[in-house]
């Protein structure tokens, strides 16, 4: 039964080593490759969540193999029912990306390798239970994301993959100070990489001496992770990558990044921030909240400035992944499942609208809300192209949080959760789901409403295929924005697991 | 009767499952779908005319409800538990308003079937209407405010996208996204007010929160300050004016007529517009401990007046009406301020009843001559006699004239305000509000005459222009060859039924509405009767039903009771006999008042021996017909106030762009600040902090400099000396 | 007597090759003095017992990586052999100039000093010992050495070369232009 | 005179020579040598080492694989060279910049 994880985490791999075997020629044997391999993981996560038991916050699905054993480095992966979701997620949209990628036509084989290979990286964050594993999961994740955004992107593409890259690697220098960190003062053990074993406050009344000042070694090296994981997530200052990388990636990248790499900084808060250093992320969770607040003011009043439809959504990333890091600092039942069920559900509104974007693109060839010159990149669109505004429209207001679509429940549970704890910042907070409203509904309005633009007369409706990958997406948000029970199940006892530990400090 | 899923839920599921047929198959069937709509809202009726049944006619006392629950979502682990309850709350006043929906709602969809026929957004019209008919059914059911707050943003979903219905016109677009954003601004205080009730009391069902005030919960707990009552109080009701477009976010509801009529008479007029009053009158024991029950009613008479002043010198016919509707609900917020419950509500029921008749009149007389200038109408009643009927019976009614529903409702409330404010001891400055009130009322009748006259009455004024000499439909009604109207079930039927209804006996119980000439016997008043505030006290461990359990309460016999506007039935009010005096002066005056609008209204556009408002006061009649001003001093001066600021500050980088947006007046005051936000980001903290060449203020900026810098050999030196350091510091 | 003066001669070779190659201003006459440095080091390993590694320096070095560096800098047809003066787009000369000098000198000190600290601890630990002038061969044990304990490194490193080998054939080959 | 100490200070010297010569030459083939010298340094204190400290023939073994590797990297290096110069007409370190931005 454990197998299944494993299968899950390289099949891929096999899938790359297929499409790497593949003659270069051979482009739709490549594109057939991938969308089998990733329709089988897929298929495998389904599988994952039925045999799933909810009931406990242990680790499932747990395989342990000595790898480095000099070091106690160990291969050693499960899930619970945080990853659980994030393995769900990443499973599914990487199959819907395959799809959506069907019309790359440069460099066909490399682009599939590498997007199969970005696959099997993601998951190996995600199951990762040992702290050197994980870290060198997290390292080799950049290299096919360099190279996806440098090859396949926009005119300014190397200039984004060489910032996402070196955002990203900074943060990931303090994380690795912190890993080392870690595994001295846990005495070089046989569990000092074992991220299960390092949790639970272990190392409230450690100290740290740096140029001969003592400082409390939780406090320190929780700083030095919460660098790490902010930039990815991107909370406020570190958030100036997102627009550009998203920006110049390719479509299916951009869902990608925004779907599920963004959701491996807060899953990192989750899994080692938090339970590691409980003490010092109680104490932080004040200075978090805010910058969450931040993220969610600045990153709206961003997004309500642009002209660049992908830029918008990119800011629009901001701001969700600030209620994100809101419902985190509150440390709270309902705040923390509505951050983890943000995350699930943020991955699937925004996969929408980037999917969107993209198709959209396809067509114009352009992002343009409003043109540099001040007139409009489309108009009418409602008019020419109904199925897309459709599932436009079901994309659009499950970001903005309509009662009935995915979003809104997990925003009114982050505020429910950070309210007794953060009352004024929830006060302020609540702009922000207006400002959401303003933008997302201001760029319908110009992009769908008036008359038809003579550019847009000759563009055609969604082809078959762009509607069958968006179904299950709008599945996903119109269904769990019904029924959240299925993914609350599935995460509360592990969410209830790690609010219980910090509610001891 | 016993109450069980299956005879409630049909209720909200019937049009829930039209709407995903007609989403997803109406291209395929028949006339797109609409029978099938019409059909779903029958069905809700059928079940609310049940309940209506049960509820109302003898079967339950006062007090009786139905409460049964179930959980959504369960986030309990170990100890802590912390449960989503959804659930019915049935009562009273549920039960009359879940018939009065279904009934008008059903009624609408009858006369859509005729009105948008071969619409080329004929279907997608279909989609949305039951759709919005089920969240404003589910509304009325749920027994929380989450759930309330859950149908209230789908009902500002299916309004927004009923306006917007016709996508070619950039007006659509601009009124759609400006009925949903001012709306929005109310419910995200709905939605904080929610959050901290629910956080505070631990639930937020009705009944909770009734038994919480019972209890004393809300003693000493605050917000930011603000005590928590009044807080929570402030926030629920600025959602409820978001929604029923009180004073300052009632810019709204006009530029919501850009939708089709019937739509507008269901969700801007008769139902939707409501549901901020509804919350009200629920949330109303939260509202007087809070003590804002004297804002609300400054608030709905600054709205009655100023709306009313405004319908006097509209020329378009759906303008007239929607104006009309904000002073109505004006109207209603009085009611709820001045502690005028029952009749509040009753104002609810009447209100939705004539005012969707009159916006279905409105549709059969667009739909019929394709003309919506009233200066450009006139004698239509030969034409219409139906319509002219129907429409005639709801302009008495909105007018106040005896014998009509609106007399009935709104000399309550004024008679409640006029106690309220010059009786009741409180602030004299209140006296404004039955000022405004009378004066208003006064005004209603004039507009709406005026209304009748231009439209119905006078020569016919259609030959002086080119009314739509092409027209799609292949009609040939225009010009003069306006063709007689025929009695026909789908249009004029439905128009007197309602017409029916704007009879004041079928809600006062007794011909005059004052209990004089009784017309219902023993069950006199009944709306009197099971309508009242509620008594909190009888919340505290209220029994709650699951969702299989069956009803085994013990039902009491109807408890007769006297109309007592603040102790209810429960003895003998000091006040009683000031109260009564100042229901026979209101009653007086509002009838004199009428009948002064309407004598002017009378001598002005019949008569002409009244010069018209345009003439004797033309400077007040700019004032009017720009609306006092209100969109352009929201979209106009904010901005360009604002902006001329942020231009001084920030036009040594960027003129061009925020110059481009000076003269756009579609933004809000916002997008400087967006603008500003937006450099801030891409210059200083982008380009300067990062990418710039600027002084290396911190390390992250000079470590991605140096890297970015290419140069290898640096790179080389920033290793040696921090590996130099290294070994300095540590101290082998 | 013969082993300290061979240690004396090379060391002075070594250090005195090493920096004039730092110091001349001539590509081939650096090359010419990292000859010199390469041959007294290898003079060191002789001094150290070292015979296997004395060889193999010599050859491969000598042989191989001097006569490779020579061919480099004639294929790169003689430009930038000696320090230019300023020239296009204001770069600094190729063979360094007073400030990239400067630059290096400050960090060889900062180098130096470190490793000063460093050697002088490791001196304090390790007090001289008096090596007896015996010279066993190594050959022999290192043969043990490469293919009993070190083996997967030996092989390894085989492969490496030949990786090398390819990758520097085929990044070098002149392509077509077009 | 011949102790472990002197050894280790040659080959200090023969390291901060070669570092000198990598941070103060543009060329590429220089700063190449200077990596040469580096390396040298680190095998002779190898070999040093293995003789005044742990008496085995670890440290030569290991000299003999820095050699490989340094022979290796010579060639790539100066391959890469003679590629960089047929397309920039130079072997200046500076003109190296195809990557940033």
């Amino acid at each position: 039964m454990n197998g299944i994880l494993n299968w899950i985490l390289w099949l891929p791999i096999i899938g790359m080593v297929g499409v790497i075997l593949t003659p270069k020629a051979k482009e739709n044997t490549i594109r057939m490759v991938t969308l089998v391999t990733t329709f089988i993981t897929m298929v495998l996560s389904v599988l994952l969540y039925v045999k799933f038991d909810t009931t406990t916050a242990d680790m499932q699905f747990v395989t342990k193999i000595p790898w480095i054993s000099q070091f106690h480095i160990n291969y050693f992966i499960g899930i619970d029912g945080i990853t659980m979701l994030m393995t769900f997620l990443n499973a599914l949209l990487f199959f819907i990306c395959t799809l959506s990628s069907w019309t790359v036509e440069k460099n066909v084989k490399a682009y599939f390798a590498l997007l199969l290979m970005l696959q099997s990286t993601v998951f190996g964050v995600f199951f990762s239970l040992d702290f050197f594993l994980f870290y060198v999961y997290w390292e080799v994740m950049l290299l096919p994301m360099f190279f996806l955004i440098g090859i396949w992107g926009g005119e300014n593409r190397e200039y984004a993959a060489v910032k996402f890259f070196l955002y990203t690697f900074f943060g990931s220098i303090f994380m690795l100070v912190g890993i080392v960190a870690l595994y001295f003062v846990s005495g070089q053990g046989a569990d000092s990489f074992n991220i299960l074993a390092l949790q639970g406050g272990k190392f409230v009344n450690e100290t740290v001496v740096i140029f001969g000042k003592s400082f409390s070694f939780e406090t320190i090296f929780f700083w030095f992770m919460f660098l790490g994981f902010a930039i990815k997530v991107p909370v406020f200052p570190f958030h100036t990558w997102l627009p550009h990388a998203h920006v110049q990636a390719p479509t299916a990248v951009s869902v990608i990044l925004a779907g599920v790499l963004l959701k491996m900084g807060s899953y990192g808060f989750l899994r080692i921030a938090f339970p590691i250093f409980p003490q010092a992320a109680s104490d932080a969770s004040t200075i978090i909240a805010v910058l969450g607040l931040i993220s969610v003011i600045y990153g709206a009043f961003c997004a309500m400035a642009q002209d660049d439809m992908k830029k918008l959504i990119a800011y629009s990333s901001v701001s969700h992944m600030g209620f994100v890091m809101l419902g985190l600092a509150a440390m709270t039942t309902q705040g923390m499942n509505g951050a983890v069920l943000q995350m699930f559900n943020h991955g699937t509104s925004t996969a929408m609208m980037f999917l969107m974007v993209g198709v959209l693109y396809e067509r114009s060839h352009h992002r343009w809300i409003v043109r540099p010159d001040g007139s409009k990149g489309y108009g009418g669109l409602a008019t020419k192209l109904p199925k897309y505004t459709t599932i436009y429209i079901i994309g659009l207001f499950a970001s903005l949080g309509l009662p009935g679509l995915s979003g809104f429940i997990s925003e009114a549970l982050i505020f429910l959760g950070i309210y007794e704890k953060f009352t004024t910042i929830t006060v302020i907070a609540v702009v922000g789901l207006l400002l959401g409203a303003a933008y997302l509904l201001w760029m319908f309005k110009r992009m769908f409403f008036g008359e038809v633009n003579p550019d847009i007369e000759k563009y055609e409706d969604m082809n078959a295929r762009e509607v069958f990958y968006m179904i299950p997406l709008c599945i996903c948000v119109i269904v769990f924005g019904i029924f959240p029970s299925p993914l609350l199940n599935v995460m509360k006892a592990s969410v209830g697991q790690l609010v219980d530990l910090l509610s001891k400090y | 009767m016993e109450y069980t899923v299956g005879n409630i839920a049909p209720i909200f599921l019937a049009p829930v499952i039209a709407f995903v047929i007609n989403a997803f198959f109406g291209r395929k069937l028949p006339r797109q779908g609409d029978w099938l709509a019409t059909l779903s809202i029958f069905i809700s009726f059928i079940f609310s005319a049940r309940i209506f049944g049960d509820f109302v006619f003898g079967t339950f006392a006062t007090d009786h409800f139905i409460h049964k629950t179930f959980t959504w979502f369960d986030l309990s682990h170990g100890a802590n538990i912390w449960k989503v309850n959804m659930g019915v709350y049935i009562d009273n006043m549920t039960a009359i308003m879940l018939l009065m929906v279904s009934g008008v709602a059903f009624l609408i969809h009858l006369f859509s079937t005729w009105y948008m026929d071969h619409d080329e957004k004929h279907g997608r019209f279909f989609t949305f209407l039951p759709l919005f008919t089920s969240a404003m059914l589910g509304m009325v059911m749920s027994d929380n405010l989450f759930a309330l707050f859950c149908f209230w943003e789908v009902m500002g979903f299916c309004s927004y996208s009923l306006i917007g219905i016709y996508v070619k016109k950039e007006a659509a677009g601009d009124a759609s996204l400006k009925a949903f954003m001012t709306t929005r601004i109310g419910d995200v205080f709905l939605l904080l007010g929610i959050v901290a009730l629910w956080m505070v009391l631990g639930s937020v069902a009705y009944v909770d929160i009734y038994a919480a005030i019972a209890e004393g919960k809300f003693a000493g707990q605050t917000v930011i300050g603000i005590s928590l009552a009044t807080f929570t109080a402030l926030c629920i009701f600025l959602g409820a004016m978001g929604k029923s477009a009180q004073f300052p976010l009632h810019v709204w509801l006009p530029d919501a007529m850009m939708g089709p009529t019937p739509g507008s008479a269901l969700i801007h007029a008769a139902t939707m517009v409501t549901a901020g009053v509804w919350v009200s009158l629920r949330m109303y024991p939260l509202m007087v401990l809070g003590d804002i029950t004297w804002f609300i009613a400054v608030i709905g008479a600054i709205t009655a007046f100023g709306a009313a002043t405004v319908a006097m010198v509209q020329t378009d016919i759906k303008a007239v009406l929607a104006y009309s509707t904000l002073s109505q609900l004006g109207y209603m917020i009085i009611g709820v301020g001045v502690g005028s419950y029952n009749a509040a509500f009753m104002h609810v029921i009447t209100h939705a009843v004539f005012k969707a008749c009159l916006f279905l009149s409105a549709g059969s007389i667009i739909h019929t001559v394709h003309e919506q200038e009233m200066p450009k109408l006139g004698g239509l009643r030969k034409y219409m006699p139906y319509t002219h009927f129907a429409m005639m019976a709801c302009t008495l009614a909105i007018a106040g004239i005896p014998f009509f529903s609106g007399f009935v409702s709104k000399d309550r409330i004024l008679g409640d305000a006029l106690y309220f404010g010059f009786m009741s001891g409180q602030n004299p400055l209140l006296a404004i509000v039955p000022i405004l009130g009378f004066a208003g009322a006064g005004l209603t009748a004039f507009y709406m005459f005026r209304m009748m006259f231009l439209t119905f009455y006078g020569e016919n004024r259609m030959g002086h222009h080119d009314a739509h000499g092409e027209d799609h439909h292949g009609d040939h009604h225009h010009g003069h060859e306006i063709h007689h109207e025929h009695l026909d079930a789908r249009q004029n039927v439905p128009l007197l039924i309602l017409a029916i209804f704007t009879l004041g006996f079928w809600f006062a119980g007794s011909l005059t509405g004052q209990g004089i000439v009784k017309v219902f016997g023993e069950k006199t008043e009944w709306f009197k009767v099971l309508v009242e505030a509620p008594k909190v006290e009888r919340f505290v461990n209220h029994p709650r039903e699951a969702w299989g359990s069956t009803d085994t309460r013990v039902k009491t016999e109807l408890t007769k009771a006297r109309y007592d506007h603040q102790t209810g039935y429960a003895g003998p009010n000091p006040d009683e006999h000031k109260i009564h005096t100042a229901h026979v002066i209101g009653a007086i005056a509002s009838i004199i008042i009428a009948a002064l609008g309407v004598l002017i209204a009378f001598l002005m556009y019949i008569k002409k021996s009244i010069k018209p408002l345009a003439t004797r006061f033309p400077g007040y009649t700019e004032v009017l017909r720009n609306k006092y001003y209100f969109d352009n001093f929201y979209i106009d001066v904010l901005i360009k106030k604002g902006l001329l600021g942020f231009n001084r500050f920030l036009s040594w980088f960027d003129m061009g762009i925020f110059d481009r947006y000076a003269v756009d007046g579609a933004a809000a005051v916002n997008r400087v600040l967006f603008k500003a936000s937006k450099w801030f980001d891409n210059v200083v903290v982008d380009a300067v902090g990062v990418d710039g060449t600027g002084v290396a203020v911190n390390l992250f900026n000079l470590v991605l400099r140096i890297i970015q810098s290419g140069k290898i050999q640096f790179y080389f030196v920033m290793l040696v000396v921090v590996l130099a350091s290294y070994i300095w510091t540590v101290n082998i | 007597m013969f082993i300290e003066l061979l240690f004396l001669t090379s060391a002075l070779l070594t250090v005195g090759s090493a920096i004039g190659a730092a110091v001349t201003r001539n590509i081939m006459h650096s090359c010419v003095f990292l000859l010199g440095s390469l041959l007294g080091i290898a003079g060191l390993y002789a001094t150290l017992g070292a015979d296997f590694v004395a060889v193999s320096q010599i050859m491969v070095y000598v042989g191989g990586v001097v006569i490779l560096m020579l061919f480099a800098v004639m294929l790169t047809g003689g430009k930038d052999f000696v320090s230019r003066a300023q020239n296009l787009l204001g770069l600094a000369p190729a063979m360094g100039n007073k400030w990239t000098y400067t630059i290096g000198l400050l960090t060889a000190l900062v180098v130096v000093l470190t490793n000063v600290k460093l050697i002088t601890n490791v001196v304090k630990a390790y007090p001289a010992k008096v090596i007896g002038n015996d010279f066993p061969s190594t050959v022999n044990q290192i043969g043990h050495l490469l293919v009993k304990e070190h083996v997967l490194a030996f092989e390894l490193s085989s492969v490496l070369l030949l990786g090398a080998l390819v990758g520097a054939a085929i990044i070098a080959r002149p392509r077509r232009q077009g | 005179m011949m102790g472990l100490a002197s050894y280790l200070i040659i080959s200090l010297i023969l390291f901060v020579v070669g570092l000198v010569i990598i941070l103060s030459r543009k060329n590429i083939v220089a700063i190449l040598l200077g990596i040469e010298l580096v390396l040298n340094a680190a095998a002779l204190n190898f070999v040093a080492y293995s003789r005044y400290v742990t008496n085995n023939l670890d440290g030569h073994v290991f000299s003999l694989f820095i050699i490989a590797i340094a022979a290796a990297e010579s060639a790539i290096g100066l391959a890469i060279v003679i590629r960089f110069f047929q397309i920039k007409e130079t072997i200046h370190i500076d003109e190296a910049t195809q990557l940033r931005n």
